[in-house]
């Protein structure tokens, strides 16, 4: 019984029993299905680090006639990424949301449905399939988002809706481009077919915008902090650590497989550019915030940036600086997942047990809620790309590439961004160290923290074990 | 067992600090005796190594992080000088910090933040190559923040901040320096006499800039002139953070990267030949006097023994950068030296604080006939600083000035000659205030009476211990043990080989 | 004669966006809407797509445009304020955008693949004759299935919307004031409504037709009973909501189960494949039918807002 | 000029006068219309193309079939978000988008 459909299976089998049976405890269901996923990626991981990687035909019948799904290193990665940052946030989810009665009863389906869909986009091989992936993405996060119902929820969902739906309709018209000049929409035959002609450009830059809106990349971004800063914590969690991420995936799966000789240095420069952009802008508006949900929501805008800076220093560079740049990349969309999940759920704890939401109403936590500002310290060690963490290395590894290019500029970037996010880090630690304010907190669940606390501890175990899922990253083989 | 040793010492304090940060409040007693327990451990361990290694015995602890890098903790001569000081001194800090911190909220915090500080030095001192050298080294930089924020005030929280700005700066100086070094040797290993020997001379300018970014980065930390603003703003923190971490931990630290750069990544010969090694001398050298300056015109006394520290240390990198044995032998033997006398130094400075509620240098009038133990101890510290024998002050004072001889730079001579002189300055004056000044009829805000001893007998003894060992290492310098054969013994490996 | 039809219908398409997007009331926006909608249906059969004519003309232009008509009933004013000044920059982008893509059309490479000629080989093997029923419930069968997971979640969404209204506020307070002449018109409408849904979802398997249109259908006759002020939904609320979910649960079983027999995911058994794709094609019928009409009839409305 | 290529034009200008119009209106239903008049275009383009001087193709037919159900599905959600938005605030734009 091959695993890879399991994948697809147990979310959204999980998805109708949460929908139909409410009055199970839908908590331990839930957590029983995730870890019944954890279990399937991670043979999944094994057994492709040990085969290599693997596709499957879907109904029996082969590409470009049917939908095939592909496991290679990286899907693995993210696939067990996935799973285990779904684990712990269901665990969080279970105690969080009891004093959330009314969200209750629909977090959990749409929770399953989002994680089916994060799963079929990872494995997706077809450019169709990857786009009603990417709805079903889209319309399970905008539920989460609009659960609480209030305006401010309502307006958020709208605007990251509108943003979405847009960009999908650009990526659809790139496919229906690409469709008609080749005839085929399986991503694996696509990429020895695309030569640089009018209508391939024009379809892969159509594609790009439509995921360059969806992955709220500096431009494109006003529909992020609102939506992730405004909902509830588990699902900004999730919303800033995978499904922000799967759009990036898709973009980087597209140049680097198929179009990596038709991009222009131009091209890839101007993406880098709004990387940098988006790092510093990103940056000085979470500076700026007030609202500490808002200013993690802004750290991610910020974040996202440094994943653009892989087609600079890929595209048109030398083999090695290309493998780095690849390998830096995917373990900074790694690490920055585990870590900004880890922030939101230590946040979501301290907001919850301060009942405000301001930086300045968090004065003197640290003396109350010391586990929990814990959990936000690793997890920003991370974020700011100080050793040992994951996000160090990833940052290494991108200078490594940055100086092998000779493109020093991007070394520049690297590091005022992890200065400017030092400083929006700070704010939140000076604050929680003042000692004549001593705040009156709720009592949290301590599983709360725990969870918080585990994710955290992954970032920065990422920066001990970073060698295990490198070697994964290879690149893919026509890179080679 | 040679695999599992360095990463034992290592494990002493991290899991002394995970312990101690789960601990509730009110439970002292058992954060007391766990504290110490990791501390006298931890000497144990580091003791045993030292006795190995000087019998030609090496432990390395490796494994590979990703692709071509690896974490390496190794102990080989020159960590073990570094880390035999912090951890002695480690000891001595937890006794008198549980006695400073007696009564006071969030002591839980602050001592799992104190061993993880700890944790983070003896990483710095065992680091096999400069990435691992850098993971600790911001860690240095992250534990140690707490500690100078750790009162709340608002006066703590502006100067945590200027000390974040200033040391997060100079780490990414040292991050640039390192990722270029790593692109263009491929490894940034610490070798006994230097990787970059047989290195092609069009690479020269690439390597001189590096160097300048490593100094830079590593600059602020040991507080060379520039680059030494947060020291005398850190001096808010707790007199047992100023004394370990200012003046021994995070400052040594600077200075230990200087001496892992010059010697065992570039190598002496190669940054003699580079000529990096005479304009270093001469910014150690300001440093010196501005630091000496700066310091007869402060009126606290903490602050003036912070500006003493910056030019203590930079004493330290002068000895580095003279290219010859007996200079860096000087130099080596100040880095413990000066580390002995300044906490004794601090302690004595806190005590005054704690007892007599005594902040300001004109208010220590007739303090001696009080307490003449502190007192006693503050006297044998700053004839140490000046360099009077036969205090182990006198000892470095006198190797670095033979070095200079050596090396032939004949203006380091008058440089030494000068800053004693200013060191004298800064530091008589409080003496002849201590003991021969007329004290004031009664101590207004004194905390502790004067029962059977003149304070708070935790604070008292270690204070007293760490000026006999100031004592010591200047009267015994010639015995087999010293911290001057330690010294010879690296600087004789450093250069033959 | 072809050519002048052809263009008669691609410049009524134009004019009737042209009414949507530049006339100042909304209803008239909406209505215009619809005009596109069935133009569009016949541009559809223009193209050789009778499937599409019929999709678009049951959901493209009818449930949308009852959705649109629908949220406009509550809306106060229709008309609204001037749009956003600047105009001149998105202009040239938008007309920019046109010409790249009319000029890429022709700068075309030869495609190299022919997917017609692979799904005219298999189709004997799909258990189905018409090409495209084939290719949605055979060869790309997951699309279809993720494709009923995003209708659900917009039911999902829409109920989980609904239930944060206090209860009271969603039962319509009016009694059953029946309108008499469309009451008895509905009751004998609906049946023929039922009759032809089933037709089309059964003649899907060798002519134009299908679940999705059979279910558009049915929707259709659902949410004229609705306003007939027949409340269906009031007798079997649970019953309702398990029908939104009962056609994905089928299709996922049937998908997951084949995995048994050894087969990858998602394969039919051969000789039974047309068998199969009937089953799940009526009850996939039953509930888009459902779901469509529970996104029409969850919709919030009844409360008057409140003007802040 | 064959009738597939012809329509595939008229999808190309839709797009652009509904992108047009997306930008230029903050009204949200307006924005629904747009977005629907949109994904048409896409789907005239993507079935016109797939069979301008080639034989009919079912799988584009299908493509946009399911393209059609999917939007149906968003427009409703956008359409439910939004009066329920407008009951809580009475106002049909986005905070920032007044002017």
């Amino acid at each position: 019984m091959n695993l890879i459909p399991l994948l697809l299976v147990i979310p959204l089998a999980w998805a109708l029993l949460s929908l139909l049976l409410p009055r199970l405890p839908i908590g331990l269901l839930a957590l029983a299905g995730i870890v019944l996923q954890l279990g399937t990626a991670a043979m999944l991981w094994n057994n492709v680090q040990v085969h290599g990687a693997s596709s499957y035909a879907i109904g029996d019948w082969v590409a470009p006639l049917g939908i095939t799904l592909v496991a290679d290193g990286l899907t693995v990665t993210l696939l067990a990424m996935t799973a285990l940052i779904a684990v712990v946030c269901a665990f969080y989810a279970i105690f969080y949301l009891r004093a959330y009665e009314k969200e209750r009863r629909y977090f959990w389906p749409l929770f399953w449905f989002l994680l089916a869909a994060l799963n079929g986009i990872w494995l997706a091989g077809d450019l169709f399939n990857l786009y009603v992936g990417l709805e079903l993405l889209t319309l399970s996060a905008v539920g989460m988002v609009t659960l609480s119902g209030e305006r401010h929820a309502l307006a958020a969902g709208l605007r990251y809706l509108y943003a979405a739906l847009l960009g999908s309709l650009a990526y659809l018209l790139g496919v229906a481009l690409l469709y008609g000049a080749y005839g085929t929409l399986d991503l694996g035959q696509l990429s020895s077919l695309l030569d640089a002609n009018l209508m391939t450009q024009l379809a892969l830059a159509l594609m790009t915008f439509g995921l360059l809106m969806k992955t709220a990349v500096f431009p494109l971004h006003s529909w992020l902090p609102p939506a992730h800063g405004g909902a509830l914590a588990p699902v900004s969690a999730i919303l800033s650590a995978l499904v922000v991420k799967s759009s990036f995936y898709i973009l980087a799966r597209l140049w680097m497989d198929a179009g990596d000789a038709l991009m222009p240095v131009s091209a890839a420069q101007l993406l880098g550019t709004l990387g940098a952009l988006a790092i510093i802008w990103g940056g000085w508006q979470a500076f700026r915030q007030s609202e500490i949900k808002m200013l993690v929501a802004y750290s991610t805008v910020a974040q996202l940036g440094y994943l653009m800076l892989l087609f600079p220093l890929a595209i048109g560079q030398s083999q090695q600086s290309a493998v780095l740049a690849w390998q830096g990349t995917m373990l900074h969309l790694l690490s920055h997942g585990f870590a900004k999940a880890a922030m939101f759920l230590a946040v979501g704890t301290l907001v919850l047990a301060v009942g405000k939401k301001r930086v300045v109403d968090m004065a003197g936590i640290s003396a109350k809620m010391p586990l929990a500002l814990f959990a936000f310290g690793l997890a920003s060690i991370s974020i700011m790309g100080l050793p040992p963490s994951g996000g160090f290395n990833a940052k290494w590894l991108l200078m490594q590439s940055a100086i092998q290019s000779g493109q020093w500029h991007w070394v520049a970037v690297l590091l005022v961004g992890s200065l400017i996010t030092a400083s929006y880090v700070f704010r939140v630690f000076s604050v929680s160290f003042q000692k004549d304010a001593d705040p009156q907190i709720r009592s949290t669940h301590p599983a709360l923290d725990l969870s918080a606390l585990l994710l955290a501890a992954i970032a920065i175990a990422l920066g001990f074990a970073a060698a295990i899922p490198v070697e994964l990253l290879t690149l893919p083989e026509d890179m080679l | 067992m040679n695999f599992w040793l360095p990463l034992l010492v290592l494990a002493t304090s991290l899991v002394a600090a995970l312990f101690i940060f789960t601990l509730p409040e009110e439970r002292h007693a058992l954060r007391g005796s766990f504290n110490l327990l990791a501390a006298v451990v931890k000497i144990a361990l580091v003791g045993w190594m030292i006795i190995a290694v000087a019998n030609q015995q090496t432990f390395e602890t490796r494994f590979t992080l990703m692709g071509d890098i690896d974490f390496v903790l190794r102990a080989d001569a020159l960590s073990l000088l570094f880390a035999g000081l912090s951890s002695l001194l480690w000891l001595f800090t937890t006794i008198y910090a549980m006695g400073y911190l007696e009564g006071t909220p969030q002591r839980s915090r602050f001592f799992g933040f104190f061993s993880l500080c700890v944790a983070s030095t003896m990483g710095v001192s065992m680091a096999g190559n400069l990435f691992t050298f850098l993971i600790f080294f911001e860690m240095l930089t992250l534990s140690t923040y707490p500690l100078v924020v750790h009162k709340g005030s608002a006066e703590a929280l502006r100067a945590g901040r200027t000390y974040l700005f200033y040391t997060i700066g100079g780490g990414v100086a040292l991050l640039v320096g390192i990722a270029s070094l790593h692109a263009l040797v491929g490894h940034t290993e610490f070798v006994e006499t230097g990787v970059l020997r047989d290195v092609s001379p069009d690479l020269y300018p690439a390597l001189t800039a590096i160097f300048v970014l490593l100094i830079a980065g590593l600059g602020v930390k040991a507080a060379i002139v520039p680059l030494h603003g947060w020291l005398p703003a850190a001096m808010v923190a707790p007199a047992p953070v100023s004394a370990l971490l200012h003046a021994v931990a995070v400052v040594k630290a600077g200075a230990f990267g200087v001496v892992r750069v010059i010697y065992n990544v570039f190598g002496v010969e190669f940054s003699y030949q580079l000529g990096v090694l005479v304009p270093l001398a001469a910014v150690a050298s300001f440093t010196i006097i501005w630091g000496s300056i700066q310091a007869l015109r402060q009126s606290d006394i903490k602050k003036r023994l912070a500006f003493s520290t910056v030019s203590q240390v930079s004493y330290i990198i002068l000895g580095l950068s003279l290219f010859g044995p007996i200079g860096t032998m000087g130099g080596l033997v100040h880095l413990l030296h000066q580390g002995i006398m300044k906490v004794t130094l601090f302690f004595c400075a806190g005590i005054f604080a704690e007892t007599l509620g005594i902040t300001r240098i004109r208010d220590l009038n007739g303090v001696g006939k009080r307490m003449p133990l502190t007192s006693a101890a503050f006297t044998i510290g700053a004839f140490g600083m000046i360099g009077i024998p036969p205090v182990a002050g006198f000892i470095s004072k006198w190797y670095l000035g033979w070095g200079a001889m050596e090396a032939g730079l004949h203006w380091v001579l008058g440089v030494l000659l000068v800053s004693s002189l200013l060191n004298a300055a800064y530091f008589l004056p409080v003496i002849y205030r201590l003991w021969f000044a007329r004290p004031a009829p009664e101590w207004p805000d004194e905390q502790i009476p004067a029962g059977r001893f003149e304070t708070n007998p935790w604070l008292l003894l270690p204070t007293v211990i760490t000026a006999a060992f100031s004592l010591g290492a200047g009267v015994f310098a010639a015995a087999a043990w010293s911290p001057l054969s330690w010294a010879e013994l690296i600087a004789v490996r450093e250069y033959l080989s | 004669m072809q050519f002048a039809f052809d263009s008669m219908l691609g410049l009524g398409l134009l004019a009737c966006a042209a009414g949507v997007f530049w006339s100042r009331d909304l209803f008239r926006s909406v209505v215009m809407f619809i005009a596109f909608g069935l133009l569009l249906a016949l541009t559809w059969v223009r193209l050789e797509a009778p499937d599409l004519a019929l999709a678009e003309a049951a959901i493209g232009a009818g449930l949308t445009g009852v959705l649109l008509l629908d949220a406009i009933g509550h809306l106060r004013q229709h008309n609204e304020h001037s749009p956003r000044n600047h105009w001149l920059l998105p202009l040239l982008c938008c007309i920019a955008l046109a010409l790249l893509l009319i000029l890429s059309f022709n700068a075309r490479p030869e495609a190299s693949i022919s997917l017609p000629q692979l799904v005219a080989e298999s189709l004997p093997e799909s258990g189905v004759e018409h090409p495209i029923t084939a290719v949605l419930l055979n060869f790309r069968s997951y699309d279809t299935l993720l494709e009923i997971a995003v209708l659900l979640v917009a039911a999902v969404v829409a109920m989980a919307l609904n239930d944060g209204l206090a209860a009271a506020a969603r039962t319509s307070t009016e009694q059953s004031n029946r309108d008499p002449v469309l009451a008895g018109f509905t009751s004998r409408l609906a049946p023929v409504i039922l009759l032809v849904a089933i037709y089309v979802l059964w003649a899907g398997s060798y002519m134009p037709g299908g679940a999705f249109q059979g279910g558009a259908i049915l929707a259709a006759g659902l949410v004229l009973l609705k306003l007939a002020d027949f409340h269906i939904e009031r007798y079997a609320e649970s019953l309702l909501r398990l029908g939104l979910a009962f056609g994905f649960l089928v299709f996922l079983a049937v998908a997951t189960s084949v995995m048994i027999g050894g087969r990858p995911f998602l394969t039919y058994p051969e000789a039974f494949a047309g068998q199969f794709i009937l089953f799940i094609e009526a009850v996939l019928t039953f509930s888009i039918g459902l779901i469509l009409f529970s996104l029409f009839n969850q919709s919030p409305g009844q409360e008057v807002p409140h003007d802040n | 000029m064959t009738t597939d290529f012809w329509f595939a034009c008229i999808g190309a200008v839709l797009i652009a006068m509904a992108l047009f119009t997306f930008i230029r209106h903050t009204h949200l239903l307006r924005r629904i219309l747009a977005f629907n008049i949109m994904g048409s275009g896409v789907f005239l383009i993507l079935v016109g193309l797939a069979q301008h001087q080639r034989q009919t193709d079912p799988v584009p037919q299908a493509l946009v079939l399911t393209g059609i159900v999917v939007a149906v599905a968003a427009t409703a959600l956008a359409l439910i978000i939004f009066r329920r938005f407008y009951q809580l605030s009475g106002r049909t734009e986005l905070d920032e988008d007044q002017q």
